[in-house]
């Protein structure tokens, strides 16, 4: 660090003072706000210091994609050894720039289609990673001791003061503004637009130093829309277990889903199989979760009474701006998401259910695969026992009492883990040991990558049953608990049958004829929609989704 | 491609009772067809596997002894084509199978 | 086109060469890779319909072939036809699509087995190359197809093949020396029965013994592809399906 | 709206002969248990299928005999090789022995399948003869398409050569994929992933706009028991006058739309006031859109 940033020795305003410099260099440079697109990577040259920390807003959809191009295109001798703290790394310029010298270290949470090439560049010696992080984490350090000192930004229209509408799909902004605005660093803005007045100001314009209208609209990916076409029986049959035998055993009204097609089959069959249980007001009534079209039928047969998004969905746009009173809508009718906050939500709601790749005999689950860094996103905040949590709610009770069977009473946040025996491949989703444990060794990771850890992991789900770890009284129980829903893999081939049917009685193991789940009736015929089209019907034509998912 | 064939004692003695067939699924990534059929074998039951994916012998001697076990099963012939379906996909296909050839009966 | 043909005078096709060849003699005349025209064989008239240039079968060029097929039928009742097959198959492109090719080539097949059903004598030739669908709607339409010696007909080259089916080209090129359903060429499509031979030597002999033999009442390539052991199957398996078995 | 209906596209092969025929009154030929299958795809390492990916037989529609064909297009596209392609064959050429009300065929299929591929390209041709004799002998020939594979290939202009076409919206109907256009002409020619594009150019509303198609039903079981029942005992002439009609009609679209690039520069032509909208609405509305063009023209 700069010496003269240094109280002691340098005054009490120098991270201030140096902020004036830079905006005083990038101001002789471009004169105003407003900046040509094409004057776009000297104004970068101007304001960014080597050395310095930065981010580049990069979420799950939103990409401040033609900053990042800009950024990747300045001069290594002027612009170099850049600390990069930024969620996810996911277009092609934001490793460019490791391998051209302008970056050396990276913090960061997810990687997704470029973990392949990080861990190239790490190998390489490229790329030195700090940490890899959760969202809520990294934005925490955010506010602690990885604070950017220029922050490249995403919005969807500017005016000429700065003020920005970032439109659905707010994401992680407000989170990286807050930070760097208030602590003397600056801020440049990408738009689609720039308008003599905003729909809404979700940035007010004196945070902003920056505006450069793109040349094109900034890149979104319609990741988290699931083609019902895709969904399988034994999908549809997990999602009969999961609502039988955890939504309506619990109660489970606040709640959070992942974003594969596991959690899809239980949001379509809610308006099928849920209802003609009579659990609609009873069940899934609050989500933290995008607004993924296959919630469309639920929402609309009156399960769902609200919803807080951390982003958006291509598509969803108009249905989500016609539903006020389920999704969180600005004035000027199009929604506000929050990544913190709805990561917040998630957190502290009754349970959680997603998807992993694999999972060892302790419940420990991991997503990593050989090869490639991958990260985390936000999955391990969702599916965390909320240790923090004092409000009580039917779920949350009668989890805990499972839970704390002797002693202090507490309650318990379910944490459930949706997988098939096997993935496509027939590679087993059960292990006796993860993968993480190998790619902790090859990229030199302080601890092996693991998405949700065992002792926070309540249920495990899978097509053969119900694994339920709360009432497993040892290691060795809960071991044979998720033998016993393991199928055919190895570790379930192992399984003891005699502590499988002990475990059994206890409830700790539960096969669909326990619960009333009818195998007869797990087919498609239960989806509510089974094509993109059918979700655009159930929104009366609100939805409209993107080329690459239509069939008309 | 391999081919796998299992024999399972089933209820040595019995004897056929009916005949008739029953086809289920279909032949393509991931999923399988299934033909079971009521043929006179002494009361035992054969299973033919051709499968895409190598090396999972055990598992289908499993899956099908489970299956053949759990139906108390005799005097039935199964042929598969697989095209790599995981047993999950197996054990849902062999019930529809089984399923599919009562209501032909009835 | 016709005007447009004139003007750039293209180089005689190998497809006239032919058509001189086979005949006595012949008016033929060229607009574009269309070839039409009449040819005298011993005194009888035979209707030429025939492409050029490995022409590719857009929905004009199906079009334009089908006016030259009802004509035939309303101008010389019972005069066959030669049909001189020289294609790249279908043409690939937005606009044919658009138009509903299909429907085309179609038309196209329809307007010749009209033809023989009306008692027109309905030949084809392949000279260089015939590909899928352009083999299909023009070849297949006759009564019987014979091909040239360095034709070419296929459904698909085989590097295309092997992109599509994943199967490795060294490997599909192993099994097109044992298999004639799989590869190019003229001599596998004779084995499983869509040529019936091959022409060479005196084309004019082959010409003439071909119109001299009575049409079939029965479709009988999946005899020939039987007898020829191309495609062994066929016969059996629909004979049975007719037999409702 | 909710969507509450038997799908046809949904439906294997087997389980659209059953919703479309009385029930119990389908009669299997060649059925799975006599294991016809390709010779040709084990040699290339590939599964077969006992039924060859096609199911043929005879039953009844409102009690009125018909032969039946249906394609599994979950079964390597649905795409056409020796067996299955000699099944049809013979199922069609059966009419002229028993001379049912109807050949009703379910297409969907990609094409002539590769792994033998001149077998296939062969039989489709012989299908397509199979389904002119039928016609000259005056059995109607229906065409059915709303599976997921569409109607492609050389099965496109067997569709094509039949009597009357019925299609759900959702069936795609053109001799060339879209693939095959872009990975030859490049995607500034066809862009394969702009699925809107794929079916405003190769999908049945455009084809019905054209005239490609006689029917366009909703993607629902019922609504194809009812169009294909419609068709029984329609013959299509297969004469001189007809097809000189026919060709009228095709040889006025060419000159009219020479040039053309969008389908809804053509709907526009043909009196269509939103083109844009056209994709969006359902089979009924559509429906009423075409009875309302085609009084206009009448």
């Amino acid at each position: 660090m700069d010496a003269s940033t240094h109280p002691a020795r340098g005054g009490w305003n120098s991270l201030a003072r140096n902020y004036e410099a830079r905006i005083a260099r990038g101001h002789a440079l471009v004169g105003g706000k407003v900046v040509p697109a094409d004057r776009t990577t000297a104004l970068l040259e101007a304001v960014i210091e080597p050395g310095d920390r930065i981010c580049i807003e990069g979420n799950n959809q939103k990409h401040a994609d033609f900053l990042a191009r800009a950024l990747a295109e300045a001069a290594p001798e002027r612009v170099h050894d850049l600390h990069v703290v930024q969620s996810n790394i996911a277009l092609a310029p934001h490793l460019d720039i490791f391998e051209s010298g302008i970056a050396r270290r990276l913090d960061f949470c997810y990687a997704g289609p470029q973990g392949l090439r990080l861990a190239q560049l790490v190998a390489a010696g490229k790329v030195e990673v700090g940490a890899i992080h959760t969202y809520l984490e990294l934005y925490g350090r955010y506010f602690t001791d990885l604070t950017p000192r220029v922050s490249l930004i995403a919005a969807e229209a500017a005016d000429r003061d700065g003020n920005l509408y970032t439109g659905p799909n707010t994401e992680d902004t407000p989170a990286i503004v807050e930070a760097t605005a208030f602590r003397s660093g600056v801020l440049i803005a990408q738009v689609n637009r720039i308008v003599d007045k905003v729909p809404r100001v979700d940035v007010p314009g004196d945070w902003v130093n920056y505006v450069v209208e793109a040349p094109k609209p900034h890149y979104i990916e319609p990741i988290f829309t699931r083609d019902p076409a895709a969904i399988t029986d034994i999908q549809v049959l997990m999602a009969m277990m999961v609502i039988r035998g955890i939504y309506e055993k619990y109660g489970v009204t606040r709640l959070n889903h992942g974003i594969g097609f596991d959690t899809a089959a239980i949001e379509l069959i809610l308006p099928t199989y849920a209802e003609e249980l009579g659990l609609r007001g009873k069940i899934c009534r609050y989500m933290s979760v995008n607004p993924c079209p296959t919630l469309i039928p639920a929402i609309e047969s009156g399960f769902i009474d609200a919803i807080h998004c951390a982003g958006s969905e291509l598509g969803m746009e108009r249905y989500v701006s016609e539903r006020s009173d389920v999704f969180f809508i600005g004035r000027d009718g199009t929604m506000r998401s929050n990544r913190v906050y709805c990561q917040l939500a998630g957190h502290y709601a009754d349970l959680f259910i997603g998807s992993t790749l694999q999972i060892d005999l302790e419940g420990n689950s991991s997503t990593a695969t050989h090869a490639r860094i991958t990260g985390f996103g936000g999955a391990p905040n969702f599916g965390s026992e909320s240790r923090g949590r004092r409000h009580g709610s039917p779920a949350w009770l009668a989890a805990g009492r499972e839970a704390h069977r002797q002693g202090m009473p507490r309650g318990r946040k379910l944490v459930v883990q949706m997988v098939e025996t096997f993935k496509e491949g027939l590679s087993p989703t059960f292990v006796e040991r993860l993968d993480a444990w190998d790619l902790m060794d090859t990229f030199n990771m302080p601890l092996p990558p693991v998405m949700v850890y065992g002792d926070d992991l309540t249920h495990i789900v899978t097509e053969e049953g119900i694994a339920n770890l709360l009432l497993c009284d040892s290691l060795a129980e809960r071991a044979q608990a998720i033998r016993a829903v393991a199928g055919y893999t190895e570790v379930g081939r192992k399984r003891d049958r005699q502590m499988v049917e002990m475990l059994r009685a206890r409830g700790a193991v539960v096969y669909p004829e326990d619960i009333g789940v009818d195998k007869r009736l797990a087919s498609r015929d239960l989806l509510a929609a089974r094509s993109i089209k059918d979700l655009v019907r159930w929104s009366d034509g609100l939805y409209a989704p993107p080329a690459r998912f239509r069939n008309w | 491609m391999e081919r796998l064939e299992f024999r399972f004692a089933g209820r040595p003695g019995t004897p056929v009772a009916e005949t008739g067939e029953a086809l289920v699924g279909v032949v393509g990534s991931g999923n399988l067809e299934v033909m079971i059929e009521r043929v006179d074998l002494g009361g035992g039951c054969l299973a033919v596997v051709d499968t895409s994916i190598h090396g999972f012998g055990d598992t289908w001697q499993q899956v099908l002894a489970d299956f053949v076990d759990r139906r108390g099963l005799a005097n039935i012939r199964l042929s598969i084509n697989d095209g790599g379906a995981t047993p999950a996909v197996v054990v849902l296909r062999l019930d529809q199978a089984w399923a599919g050839l009562e209501e032909g009966e009835r | 086109m016709n005007a447009d043909a004139a003007l750039s005078a293209p180089p005689v096709s190998s497809t006239e060469r032919l058509i001189d060849a086979l005949f006595d003699q012949a008016s033929i005349s060229r607009a574009g890779p269309l070839v039409t025209g009449t040819g005298t064989l011993d005194g009888q008239a035979i209707a030429i319909l025939a492409t050029a240039e490995r022409a590719q079968i857009g929905a004009d060029l199906a079009l334009a072939m089908a006016r030259n097929v009802l004509d035939v039928m309303r101008e010389a009742p019972g005069r066959p036809i030669l049909i001189v097959v020289d294609n790249s198959g279908h043409r690939l492109g937005r606009w044919d699509e658009l138009m509903g090719n299909n429907g085309y080539l179609a038309h196209l097949s329809t307007c010749l087995y009209l033809a023989r059903r009306r008692g027109h004598r309905v030949i084809g030739l392949v000279n260089e190359l015939a590909v899928s669908a352009g083999f299909m709607a023009l070849g297949m339409a006759t009564d019987a197809c014979y091909a040239m010696p360095e034709a070419e007909v296929r459904v698909m080259a085989l590097n295309a093949m092997s992109r599509v089916t994943k199967v490795p080209l060294d490997r599909l090129t192993e099994l097109c020396a044992t298999s004639p359903v799989l590869g190019p060429g003229v001599a596998n499509f004779i084995r499983v029965g869509a040529l019936r031979g091959i022409w060479s030597g005196d084309l004019s002999a082959h010409l003439r013994e071909a119109l001299a033999e009575m049409p079939g009442e029965r479709d009988t390539r999946r005899e020939l592809g039987l007898e020829r052991g191309g495609r062994t199957l066929a016969r059996d398996i629909a004979a049975q399906v007719r037999a409702g078995v | 709206m909710i969507p509450a209906r038997h799908s046809f596209q949904e439906a294997g092969a087997r389980a659209r002969i059953r919703a479309l025929l009385d029930a119990g009154t389908f009669r299997e030929f060649c059925g799975p248990a006599q294991r016809h299958t390709s010779p040709h795809l084990p040699t290339l390492g590939m599964p077969v299928a006992f039924d060859e990916g096609v199911v043929v037989g005879e039953g009844a529609i409102d009690g009125r005999p018909v032969l039946i064909a249906a394609q599994e297009g979950a079964f390597m596209g649905g795409a056409v090789g020796e067996v299955h392609g000699a099944k049809i064959t013979g199922l069609i050429e059966r009419a002229l022995d028993t001379r049912p009300d109807a050949v009703v065929l379910l297409l969907d299929s990609g094409g002539v399948r590769l792994h033998e591929a001149n077998a296939g390209l062969i039989a489709v041709g012989e299908i397509q003869r199979a389904v002119f004799d039928a016609r000259a002998a005056g059995i109607p020939v229906v065409t059915v398409i709303g599976g997921r594979n569409g109607c492609y290939g050389g099965t496109s202009i067997i569709a094509r050569s039949c009597d009357r076409i019925i299609a759900s919206e959702e069936g795609r109907l053109s001799v060339s994929g879209p693939e095959v256009i872009e990975a030859v002409e490049g995607v500034e020619e066809f862009d394969a992933q702009d699925r809107a594009l794929v079916w405003r150019t190769m999908g049945a509303k455009h084809r019905r706009l054209i005239g490609e198609i006689d029917a366009l039903v909703a993607d629902d079981m019922e609504a194809f028991r009812g169009a294909v029942s419609e068709s029984l005992g329609k013959s299509r002439p297969l004469d001189l006058d007809e097809l000189e009609a026919e060709h009228a009609r095709l040889a006025e679209r060419l000159a009219r739309f020479e040039g053309v690039s969008d389908a809804r520069e053509i709907w526009a032509a043909l009196g269509v006031n939103d083109p844009d909208r056209v994709s969006e609405i359902e089979a009924d509305e559509f429906n009423r859109l075409v009875a309302t063009l085609e009084g206009a023209r009448a």
